[in-house]
């Protein structure tokens, strides 16, 4: 088996409503699989429950071949990365210790973690001297920009990236985008990355998942999406981004 | 670990390890509460009865202790001689003074009057020993005006009997007893009919007054020499012996009971009635005891404690008390309220056993505590009090801190993979220090204010001063202590205040 | 704002009004403190002193008035003469038992026996009133065993002339007094030799065994009826009069006045023997004065209050102690913390009073308050104490809740241009109402806790079986106190948590 | 006079760094005014000065022709509408709440409170029924929306709006930015609306003001920027969004 993780028939509700219906799902080693969709349509659902901040309501995930339980779950998550959507970094700590937090906590040697900070910090194009402040004197491209060099810190198996450069302006953004894909390739890294951005899915996604309200519509490369539209919510959802390219 | 302890100019290090001093407390409470009762057990305690003599008498053993270098506690006024004695039996003290009379017919029960060496034999038995007499003897006696006795050449109580005249008014206690007025005038044959009971201190201003001409006494009453009063030679030896010896437990250190036996035969009743005098005058009794000193050894004037003495025995006394019980509240109190934050019946149960606790009143608490094997009348009680009293603040607001963490930054804890236990010293609990601290603060101030209720099992600090001014319903004596307790609440809140600025992480504070 | 209302299926709404319904408490305060001091002092206050007598008046005094009506207290034994007399002048209590003796004695002075008219006239100038004596006169008397008095045809205390044999057992008290001993034997001439001085209660057993044969007693002490004695006619009118009369402010409202004078003339000796023997019997002094209402009205027989009456009585005043006192303390604690909560020197104040407040020891609280004005032996005093050790909780908890809200969310309420008020109302107060209602809590179960001390100025609740059961040294009695005030706690608490479901927002639980 | 708000020779700097260099700027009446510029430039600290979260050093600044002080802001307010970075919804009012709380402080008629909050809406694409929602309960992307309507809510005179569009996906993004474009062009609205999304400025944007290190680069429309760069940084920026449109 090829695939990292592999979801079976993984259903959700909250209270009131289904959030996703049953879902199947697996991505592959080494690939970046790309979630997009319509806002509300599950996407930071779907991380949710890989990485268990909610448990499934039923279906399975497996991950790496044996199957995500709340009992190994912990030593797992250090195999993840994930970033939240709004970002979650802790107001009592500095940028830095933001960072290094589990880092120190696996008591990774000081020479280790300070020349991964500097790796990182070159990728995102991140001040070094910001390093020292706390979240509430940073802006939010800088902000967000700090949550993405914690969950890269310790180069996991699975990254799990919910709209990682939405507050990005273009010029680090186009930049990042290139060195991280570059970066992916290089490293075979396995990636999930949640964009409401499509050029950015086109670019980075060797396969691409199209959900609505909680399923999963298509999935393909964006050629496929593109020429051979599952459905007319496909081709509409693909032109709306075209629109959008007045430039 | 090294290294990460080689880490510590990052931020988080020092944050880290300030919370795990703390945890550290923890484990080594049980050693703690050990060492302290070790601690607390060690002074020689020296019990003394309610009334001026014993308290200076007492006063007089500790410093002689002190002196020879044993540390010594001086426990005022617990109550009569059964309490006292059952105390000493107990082990709760291990020195207090009592008279001869009062051992044979109190304690060993005899109608007898028994010679020095007979009550010792017998004390002996039961594990207590005893000094030989201190020299004077505090019985029953009959006083007059000095200078009407010269005029009559009234000397001896016979001598009244050549003056039927004479008015006489007694103690009712004194009417009553069987070695009291009945037996006394028909050993002595008095003739007077004149007769009246009147209260003891009401006596004294009648005798002044001349509305009496003869009252009864304590042989060493300090008001003797106030009123110049003369007491008559008990020339048929009537009254019996009341000897003032220490008794002291047989098991008490050597050097200790060598320096009881170094009190005998050094204090004859004008000396002790001096003593007397100079206490009720000075409402000191250091004072009067450093006057036997003074006297006895000719040696450097030192006078009693000052204020400022007292200020800094009550306010250590005062601190360890309130300190020693917080710290014990915050170990307890915090894992308490991390297990209370999670909700449910357990959770539940915990803030509703703190609140209990709350609830006991203060003087039932204590009253209940007593009784027990581990507890009875000693520090180790107060402090385990003031821990209970201390607990609530500190559960409720560690669970309420934590929940009112944002559930995103809690989920963003869990999905970095830290452990449970670095989740809650990391993350979880800086977060809610604030909270926490808050409910830290409240506490110390409960337990600075419950503390002086701590007096009145003898633990003492500033209750010793405002219990007193409560007894003697002096406004002054009760501001002494009260003011301080009011500054100390002062002091411990800003030094709190200036704590807040080490341990809420600064990135909360902006 | 009629609109704003009829949008209430909104959420914001009810949060709103909730939080401003506190806070319009706020402006009513002063208000509801005069309203609680008018409601406080309206009840008709009837005092009784330290014995058994006057504790059965004060009750049948209690109900009459209540079965006209008139809401009535009873505040029993409060000590002596003296302290009952300034009491009624100085308007601390509306009423009490006093005896035609005593007033002329103690109070009015004067050696000669007055009428009751002349002492009648002599209160009213100083605007105390009187009622015309109940029927009974507690004076001394001389008591014999019944079958003894039969047997020797003894009758007036002239008849014991014939018998020169018998054994009188007196109290120091009656050989004392002035119209005690000495003057009955002159005036009887009696030729007894054999005279003891013996303690009242003793007597009694004396009396009983026939180590004595007549003894001093008060001529309505249940004991007589109980040990089946007999008091001698006072044939030669010997004993002063000591008509039992209720003695009133004048200003006391006229229905009151009138039901006491209704109680004229209704009491007998016997009868007052059997309600004292009555409530002795029974420690209890309601079902006594219940006895004189079944045989006089000849009405339903209400027994006296049982346990659970007298738990809900306390039960209901120590809710309305605590309650009251929690009610102000969150009214005045929350607006303080919102200013304590911007910091500075303001802050530090706020919180610096509340905490020494905290720290001055109950007792002492009260010793302070007791002697102020306002305040005096009152519920006002215990409620002004009970709320200042409420506020500490709150102020801080208020404060620290203030301050853990997130800046981001600060801002927006900033940017919204909601005004300062709104802001609080509708943003800040809700978001922290986690952490105040957690310091509301602890206030709440201190409040219930420390109420118990306010039995110690009269104001009754749980402390009341404690207080008597330390005093009395049972343990049964202070468990009556304290299970429920743990109880109670217990209830505050789960009720609180019941409180959060509806007052932390549910957006803040998710 | 035409502009609704002018700042002259505004400043500002945190502890250990300036975050705007004296800043002249002049937002038109009835135009929307693009702000762009990379991560940490100070967009963010430009808005919550006008608004005056936070108090600028030194400087000026007119709304209507009179100077803003601490004495009249909070009646000003009443005029601005503000969408926050991070959203800044209330956690513990519903999403309804959150949207009417200043119409209900304002006392308005619930008539016209109903009919405005469905025309919202509809204009946002949001569903009705997660009106009743807590802020903790919805998506990133609703969430944002919520925010909209919230500043739009009483249709003030002038819309701070920082990044109001970032989480939302293409197809509810190009419909909202159409929608809204129409209707700022009809109302006249006065808007000052930050983005990182160069296609989304030249969209929205009358006029485009660059930032770059607390500077404003270049002033003036989309052309003007293309074709007369003020310095090599603008052309760099324009061609970086340029590069991202891989589509
Ligand atoms: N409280 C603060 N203390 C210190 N520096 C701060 C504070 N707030 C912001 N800064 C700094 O000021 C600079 C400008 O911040 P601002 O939030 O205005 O940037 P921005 O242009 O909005 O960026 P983004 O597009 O990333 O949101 C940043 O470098 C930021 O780190
Ligand atoms: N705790 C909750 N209770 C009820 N409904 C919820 C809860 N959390 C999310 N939802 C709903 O579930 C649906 C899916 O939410 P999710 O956050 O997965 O969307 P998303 O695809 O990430 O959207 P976006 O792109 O806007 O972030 C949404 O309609 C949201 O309102
Ligand atoms: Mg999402
Ligand atoms: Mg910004």
């Amino acid at each position: 088996m090829n695939a990292l993780v592999q979801l079976v028939a993984v259903t959700k509700r909250y209270a009131d409503a289904p959030a996703l219906h049953p879902t199947n799902l697996s991505i592959e080693r080494g690939k970046t699989t790309v979630l997009i969709g319509p806002s509300g349509c599950g996407k930071s659902t779907l991380l949710r429950i890989i990485i268990r901040l909610i448990a499934p309501d039923s279906g399975t995930i497996d991950f790496d071949g044996s199957q995500i339980t709340a009992a190994n779950i912990d030593i797992l998550r250090h195999r993840i990365g994930y970033v939240i959507q709004e970002g979650g970094l802790f107001p009592h700590l500095t940028a830095r210790a933001n960072i290094l937090l589990m880092a120190r906590h696996l008591e990774k040697s000081d020479e280790e973690m300070r020349t991964r900070l500097s790796e990182l910090c070159e990728l995102t194009r991140f001040p070094e001297n910001l390093l020292a402040r706390y979240p509430l004197e940073l802006s939010g491209g800088q902000r967000q920009r700090v949550s993405l060099m914690r969950a890269l810190m310790l180069s996991p198996e699975l990254l799990l990236l919910d709209e990682p450069l939405g507050a990005l302006d273009p010029l680090v953004r186009a930049s990042l985008q290139k060195d991280l894909k570059e970066i992916f390739a290089r490293l075979r890294q396995t990636t999930l990355l949640v964009t409401h951005d499509l050029a950015e899915a086109a670019y980075f996604g060797d396969e691409i998942v199209l959900m609505n309200e909680g399923r999963v519509v298509q999935q393909g490369s964006i050629i496929d999406l593109r020429e051979r539209p599952a459905n007319p919510f496909v081709s509409e959802f693909i032109n709306a981004q075209r629109s959008l390219a007045v430039l | 670990m090294k290294r990460i302890r080689k880490a510590g100019k990052e931020e988080i290090q020092p944050l880290f390890r300030r919370f795990r001093i703390v945890f550290h407390f923890c484990a080594v409470l049980p050693f703690l509460i050990f060492t302290c009762s070790l601690f607390c057990a060690q002074p020689v305690l020296i019990g003394s009865k309610k009334f001026t003599e014993s308290y200076v008498l007492g006063e007089i053993a500790k410093r002689t202790l002190n002196e020879a270098g044993i540390p010594a506690e001086h426990r005022q006024g617990m109550g009569g001689t059964i309490i006292l004695w059952e105390a000493l039996r107990g082990g709760q003290i291990d020195i207090y003074l009592e008279y001869t009379g009062t051992i044979a017919q109190e304690i060993l029960k005899t109608e007898r009057q028994l010679s020095v060496q007979e009550i010792r034999d017998a004390l002996t038995k039961t594990g207590v020993g005893m000094t030989e007499p201190l020299g004077f003897n505090n019985t029953y006696a009959l006083v007059m005006r000095r200078n009407e006795a010269q005029r009559l050449g009234i000397r001896t109580i016979g001598d009244l009997r050549k003056h039927p005249e004479l008015k006489i008014g007694l103690t009712h206690e004194f009417l009553d007893r069987r070695d009291g007025w009945r037996p006394l005038r028909q050993r002595y044959s008095l003739p007077q009919l004149n007769i009246i009971g009147i209260d003891h201190a009401l006596g004294y201003a009648a005798l002044a007054n001349g509305s009496i001409d003869v009252k009864d006494a304590y042989s060493t009453d300090a008001k003797i020499a106030e009123n110049d009063l003369v007491s008559l030679v008990d020339d048929f030896d009537f009254f019996p012996k009341y000897d003032a010896v220490f008794l002291f437990r047989t098991s008490l250190r050597d050097d200790a009971i060598a320096g009881l036996h170094g009190l005998a035969g050094t204090l004859d009743e004008a000396r002790m009635i001096r003593l007397n005098a100079e206490a009720e005058r000075t409402k000191n009794y250091t004072t009067a005891a450093n006057l036997y000193f003074q006297n006895a050894v000719g040696s450097t004037v030192t006078t009693g404690e000052s204020f400022w003495q007292k200020l800094a025995r009550w306010t250590l006394r005062h601190l360890e008390l309130a300190g020693f019980s917080l710290l014990l509240s915050v170990m307890t109190g915090i894992p308490l309220g991390i297990v209370a934050s999670r909700g449910g019946a357990t959770g539940n149960m915990i803030l509703g056993f703190a609140g209990v606790m709350q609830t006991v009143p203060s003087l039932a608490l204590l009253a209940l505590l007593v009784p027990l094997p581990f507890f009875g009348i000693s520090v180790r009680t107060a402090i385990t009090a003031l821990f209970l009293y201390g607990l609530l603040p500190i559960v409720r607001n560690t669970a309420s801190g934590l929940q009112d963490i944002p559930r995103s930054l809690r989920e963003s804890a869990i999905a970095l993979g830290l452990a449970p236990a670095a989740r809650l010293w990391r993350i979880y609990l800086p977060m809610a220090s604030r909270s926490i601290l808050s409910g830290i603060k409240t506490s110390a101030v409960i337990n600075i204010g419950t503390a002086t209720l701590a007096a009145l099992i003898g633990a003492g600090g500033y209750g010793e001063p405002i219990l007193s001014g409560l007894n003697l319903n002096d406004h002054v004596t009760i501001l002494e202590g009260a003011i301080p307790a009011a500054l100390l609440a002062l002091v411990v809140q800003w030094s709190f205040d200036l704590l807040d600025r080490i341990l809420i992480p600064k990135g909360l504070r902006l």
